[in-house]
């Protein structure tokens, strides 16, 4: 069962790697990469149980947090020059 | 506290740095910098003597014995890189506070003081150690403070040439990296010592060669030799003065000690030389690299450009002396590191004193400096006679054993050229004494007037060296043969 | 007692793959962002719910229970502030529902 | 032999995309992100070298006899350091040349030196 | 695997930098994967912290002061293409004598590793076997990457940092406000993350012995509490939390710090980076020393990053300073 689930996680995250690389708008990347982020931490818990070590669950719960800064920071930076350049045209 | 030598030597500059951080005046900064880097001058001078009486030093980081803990292993050879770049860097930091007040702006001047040391920390600790991995370590270390040095330079192409050698140096110690890899794959060890006791077994290997190259190739990056100079000449011509006199005299040598010792110690030397053409590949490229360096030299309008370039050059005169592979040869190449960094430093050191009073080292702006800054011009002339190897000087000496080297192995054509290459060189430092000496100085520039003392006192140091060493030949050519037999001494 | 707790765990991971994969569909099928970030907020959040549920049934050891407690807790706060910001930042800059075309992308991601 | 050195060659294959980027892109940042890979995979080939088969991570546990090997994995966490200061410091550099040159472009740069020699 | 050098040869492809960020995001996260996979799970701890996040976002600070697309390559790299391909053929031909994958005959896992794995815990009695040799084994190597990082901090400070006056601060304040209203729902929820991460990366750090972690990836994870907090609130804010001289201070601190452990043990006597040194009891010692130096690299990682991460903020505030009053 768990083999199973690594292997339909792998599936979804070339899916989403697919996305990222199509994706037409910025924003359709950041969700694949946002996406591909949580299937990794479900990934490496998967990994953790298959291998029998599950200790190692502290790499999922920083992959976790490093996935949310990495998406507001795509956010934050992309996001504010875009304003910007919209207000120019405002102007 | 003289067992711990070794170590000292290269945790001095290293806890300076953040030290130095804590200290707010600049002034005092650049005091205990000196301080320091005068202290790793006397430690090396101290190993040296120990060295040279009582053998190598091995010294056991942590108390883990050496395939498991990392080791420094001092023998002649490190003894002596250690001693050049200790030296080198104290002296050229005399001069530091002068120069770097007018180039430099005021709220990084503590910061250039860190990044120095630790750039000097970096150099020391790969010559020091003894351990495969942890030369890639430090040499990062020093590739990263050169990088940011450089960039510390006033005009805005420091940075561009600064960013090129960033990536240069990036690739050649990633290349370093692999070929570091391969070796601990085949042989499980990272010791060097370890390393040259279990190569043999498998040097028949493809693996091994593989690493081999990958590792001379890094390492040749580094080195700036002939084909890969590329970064170079920007780099040296558009960093600080003192970070130019620093490196040049300094970081190629610690390259050329890395090739030494991976060819020699590491890989056995019948190995390096037997396995792959690289004794004719070596002299063809060095060969090359005198002759197009010496010529673009001469063509050259910027004196520090010209000046790198003829440190081409003058790795060129390394390479083929290295390649000779007797213990002739490499005593010759050693001793042409030594004077070598001698004389770069000190015109250098020169071209910094010629740019903190003009604010530019191009040639037309040479014109009449003999007369208006006779001391610092002379330095010039004197080294510019050692590059060109006129008896007396520290360069005549080194060219007389690499021409003995080469005649010794039957290798006239290469004797020949290597005189050859020396007649360019005369030809690049004519153009400057002739500007200096034989024009009149350009309209509308006021009298300037003779560099500090603060630059002279380092530069006459250096040009005494240089003739000293020219004459009295014992010390520098008795410790380069010692090295060089150990060295053939440990791999026959 | 195992047994169920076996079944169970399987059924959830089940359950959570089915999900994922539906979300991967629908990331790779759907034609514009808005309908794109449906899928995978929607079905992301549960599927990662699911799957570490999942786990938690499937493992004794109370330390572990309690780490994947946390990542499930982070997961379900993360996953849909993540949307949220992403779905704000688009309408912020006016990206336009219908118009998804590629000379629409373009001009989006050029420089000011 | 190709199960056995397959992983390897992948390594290599990787490294080598890296390193092309490295050498033919004329924009800064791209370079500073295929250095990044070329590290990344070096990394991976030191990674892969000491995976052992049926060893499991270098943490003593109870009821585990084969471990892989803890060198490599101490050596890599040395280079990831190192490779994200270089990171730093190229992207430091580069954000300086765009302010001086107005331009992160290889040729265009070069363009700008030239004009002043 | 295929899987990677997919996504490389993507990145190879894509002209706009934003979308190749995005891809070295992923593949890093790959190969974090990947590291799971094969049993080094301190170095995915560090790869995932780093590659993916740190370096990730520091890329993306880049392009927004930089501009995002690429000119595309004029001439055919062709030569590029041969150096490439010579590399790769040379390497390709330099395997076929390395020992198999995976195989436990290697001479790798023969020669110095065994000691590692059967004695370190009677000599240092970590069970965390990459944290022995780390910090004690190779504990100069350690201290030469705090160092490497510790030179990078100082080289970008030195590169980007700009005296900042007042009336940008005041702009940068009223710019704030108008970010804030919009991300509502992420402040708040930022404001419960940050106490969690910081416990989260004390943890990382005090139990790097027995698990995967220490003061390295604790650093980091510290740092990333602060970049989050900064992306959020503002520079002007953050700066006011954490002044910029004082983090500097703590750089240097945590080096010395790492350096002095050494230099007790060099005055005591013995090595340097003899831990056995520090205490009467040698495992008592070890355990001290490898803490002390943990502790050591956790301060400097932390500060170092958050130096870094500063200055491209402030450069990058600062430019936008002048653009606008430029308009």
């Amino acid at each position: 069962m768990l083999i199973a689930a690594t292997l339909a996680i792998l599936v979804v995250m070339i899916m989403a790697t697919i996305r990222a690389v199509m994706g037409p708008t910025p924003y359709d990347r950041v969700l694949a990469v946002n996406m591909f982020g949580t299937k990794t931490v479900l990934l490496i818990s998967l990994l953790g149980f298959v291998m029998g070590r599950p200790e190692f669950l502290d790499i999922a719960i920083v992959y976790a947090l490093i996935n949310f800064i990495s998406v507001i920071g795509v956010l934050r930076y992309s996001n504010h020059f875009v304003t910007k350049r919209n207000e120019q045209q405002k102007r | 506290m003289l067992t711990h030598l070794p170590i000292l030597q290269v945790i001095v500059p290293l806890m300076a740095a953040p030290l130095c951080l804590l200290l707010v005046r600049p002034r005092l900064v650049w005091l205990f910098t000196l301080i320091a880097s005068g202290f790793t001058f006397l430690i090396s001078s101290l190993l040296l003597q120990q060295v040279m009486t009582s053998g190598t030093i091995i010294y056991e980081l942590g108390g883990w014995e050496a395939p498991w803990g990392i080791e420094y292993r001092i023998d002649q050879l490190n003894a002596f890189l250690l001693l050049i770049i200790s030296a080198i860097s104290t002296v050229v930091l005399f001069a530091a506070d002068t120069s770097i007040r007018q180039e430099i702006p005021a709220d990084r001047h503590t910061l250039f003081y860190v990044l120095y040391l630790l750039s000097l920390a970096g150099m020391l600790g790969i010559v020091a150690t003894g351990d495969a991995f942890n030369v890639f370590v430090f040499l990062e270390i020093s590739s990263l403070s050169a990088y940011a040095l450089i960039a510390l330079g006033k005009d805005r192409r420091a940075l561009w040439a600064s960013y090129q050698y960033l990536i240069m140096g990036t690739i050649g110690a990633t290349f370093i990296l692999i070929g570091i890899g391969l070796m601990y794959q085949m042989t499980g060890t990272l010791n060097m010592d370890d390393l040259s006791r279990r190569l043999p077994e498998v040097a028949q290997t493809r693996t091994v060669f593989t690493a081999f190259a990958f590792v001379i190739v890094g390492i040749c990056l580094k080195l700036a030799m002939f084909p890969l100079h590329l970064w170079l000449p920007n780099a040296y011509a558009y960093a600080p003065s003192i970070v130019t006199a620093f490196l040049a005299a300094t970081a190629t040598k610690v390259a050329i000690y890395l090739l030494i010792r991976f060819t020699f110690s590491v890989f056995d030397f019948s190995f390096s030389f037997t396995h792959i053409p690289l004794q004719i590949l070596f002299v063809v490229l060095g060969l090359t690299g005198i002759f197009v360096a010496s010529t673009t030299a001469i063509y050259q309008t910027n004196v520090k450009h010209l000046f790198a370039y003829s440190s081409i050059a003058q790795i060129g005169y390394m390479i083929v002396g290295f390649s000779v592979s007797t213990v002739a040869g490499l005593t010759a190449t050693l001793l042409h590191v030594f004077n070598h960094a001698l004389m770069k430093g000190a015109l250098f050191l020169a071209l910094g004193a010629v740019m903190y009073r003009i604010g530019s080292v191009q040639l037309t702006q040479f014109q009449g400096l003999g007369r208006q800054m006779p001391l610092t011009m002379a330095a010039i002339v004197i080294g510019g006679l050692s590059l060109i190897g006129v008896p007396l000087t520290v360069g005549f000496v080194s060219k007389w054993y690499l021409i003995l080297a080469a005649i010794e192995n039957g290798w006239w054509p290469v004797a020949v050229l290597i005189l050859l290459g020396s007649l360019l060189a005369i030809v690049y430092v004519w153009r400057i004494v002739e500007a200096a000496y034989f024009k009149l100085p350009p309209d509308g520039r006021e009298s300037i007037k003779e560099a500090p003392l603060s630059f002279l006192i380092p530069i006459w140091t250096l040009v005494i060296a240089n003739i000293y060493f020219g004459v009295d030949t014992r010390l520098s050519v008795q410790v380069a043969q010692a090295a060089s037999q150990s060295l053939f001494g440990v791999s026959p | 007692m195992d047994i169920l707790m076996d079944v169970s765990s399987g059924l959830f991971l089940l359950v959570g793959s089915f999900l994922c994969l539906t979300g991967g569909l629908g990331i790779l099928r759907f034609p514009d962002f808005y309908t794109r970030m449906h899928a995978v907020g929607v079905s992301d959040t549960l599927a990662t719910a699911m799957i570490l549920i999942g786990l938690i049934l499937h493992n004794p050891d109370f330390f572990v229970d309690v780490k994947l407690m946390i990542i499930l807790l982070m997961a379900l706060f993360i996953s849909p502030t993540a949307s949220h910001a992403l779905a704000n930042a688009a309408m912020h800059n006016d990206l336009s529902k219908q118009k998804n075309d590629k000379s629409n992308s373009e001009t989006t991601s050029s420089n000011p | 032999m190709l199960l056995g050195l397959y992983n390897y060659w992948v390594v290599i294959v990787l490294m080598m995309v890296g390193f092309y980027i490295v050498i033919a892109h004329g924009n800064l940042i791209k370079k500073v992100v295929g250095l990044s890979i070329f590290q990344t995979s070096v990394f991976i080939f030191y990674i892969s070298m000491a995976k052992v088969d049926g060893g499991s991570a270098p943490i003593l546990a109870e009821g585990i006899k084969q471990y892989s090997n803890p060198l490599p994995h101490v050596l890599i966490l040395t280079a990831i350091v190192v490779g994200i200061a270089t990171t730093a410091l190229a992207l430091a550099l580069a954000v300086r040349i765009k302010e001086a040159y107005g331009s992160i472009e290889e040729e265009e740069i070069q363009k700008k030196d030239n004009q002043i020699c | 695997m295929a899987f990677l050098v997919g996504v490389a040869f993507a990145i190879v492809r894509m002209k706009d930098l934003l979308a190749v960020i995005m891809l070295l995001g992923i593949y890093s996260l790959l190969s974090a994967s990947f590291f799971v996979a094969m049993d080094a799970a301190d170095v995915a701890f560090t790869e995932a912290a780093v590659g993916a996040g740190i370096s990730t976002l520091l890329m993306l600070v880049t392009i927004s002061m930089t501009g995002r697309s690429e000119h595309p390559v004029r001439h055919k790299p062709l030569l590029a293409l041969a150096v490439v391909i010579i590399t790769g053929s040379l390497l390709i031909y330099g395997t076929l004598d390395m020992p198999y994958f995976g195989s436990a005959e290697a001479p790798i896992h023969q020669h110095a590793a065994p000691r590692y794995i059967n004695d370190s815990m009677q000599e240092i009695g970590v069970p965390n076997i990459v944290t022995s040799v780390l910090a004690s084994y190779r504990a100069f190597d350690t201290f030469g990457e705090v160092v490497v990082i510790f030179t990078a901090g100082i080289g970008v400070l030195a590169l980007l940092s700009v005296v900042r006056r007042r009336e940008y601060t005041i702009n940068d304040d009223s710019f704030n406000h108008s970010m804030h209203e919009q991300h509502l729902i992420l402040r708040i929820v930022t404001k419960m993350m940050i106490p969690f991460i910081l416990l989260f990366a004390f943890y990382v750090q005090f139990h790097g012995d027995f698990g995967p972690g220490g003061g390295f990836q604790a650093g980091v994870i510290f740092a990333s509490a602060v970049f989050l907090y900064t992306m959020l609130f503002g520079t002007s804010t953050a700066r006011q939390v954490i002044n910029q001289s004082f983090i500097q201070l703590l750089a240097a601190t945590g080096v010395l710090l790492y350096g002095s452990v050494g230099i007790v043990s060099l005055l005591i006597g013995k090595e340097f980076f003899d831990y056995s040194a520090l205490s009467a009891d040698p495992i008592t010692g070890q355990h001290l020393g490898i803490l002390l130096i943990e502790l050591g690299v956790g301060i400097t990682v932390a500060s170092i990053m958050i130096i870094i991460f500063f200055n491209f903020v402030g450069r990058r505030n600062n430019l936008q300073h002048k653009e606008n009053e430029g308009d």
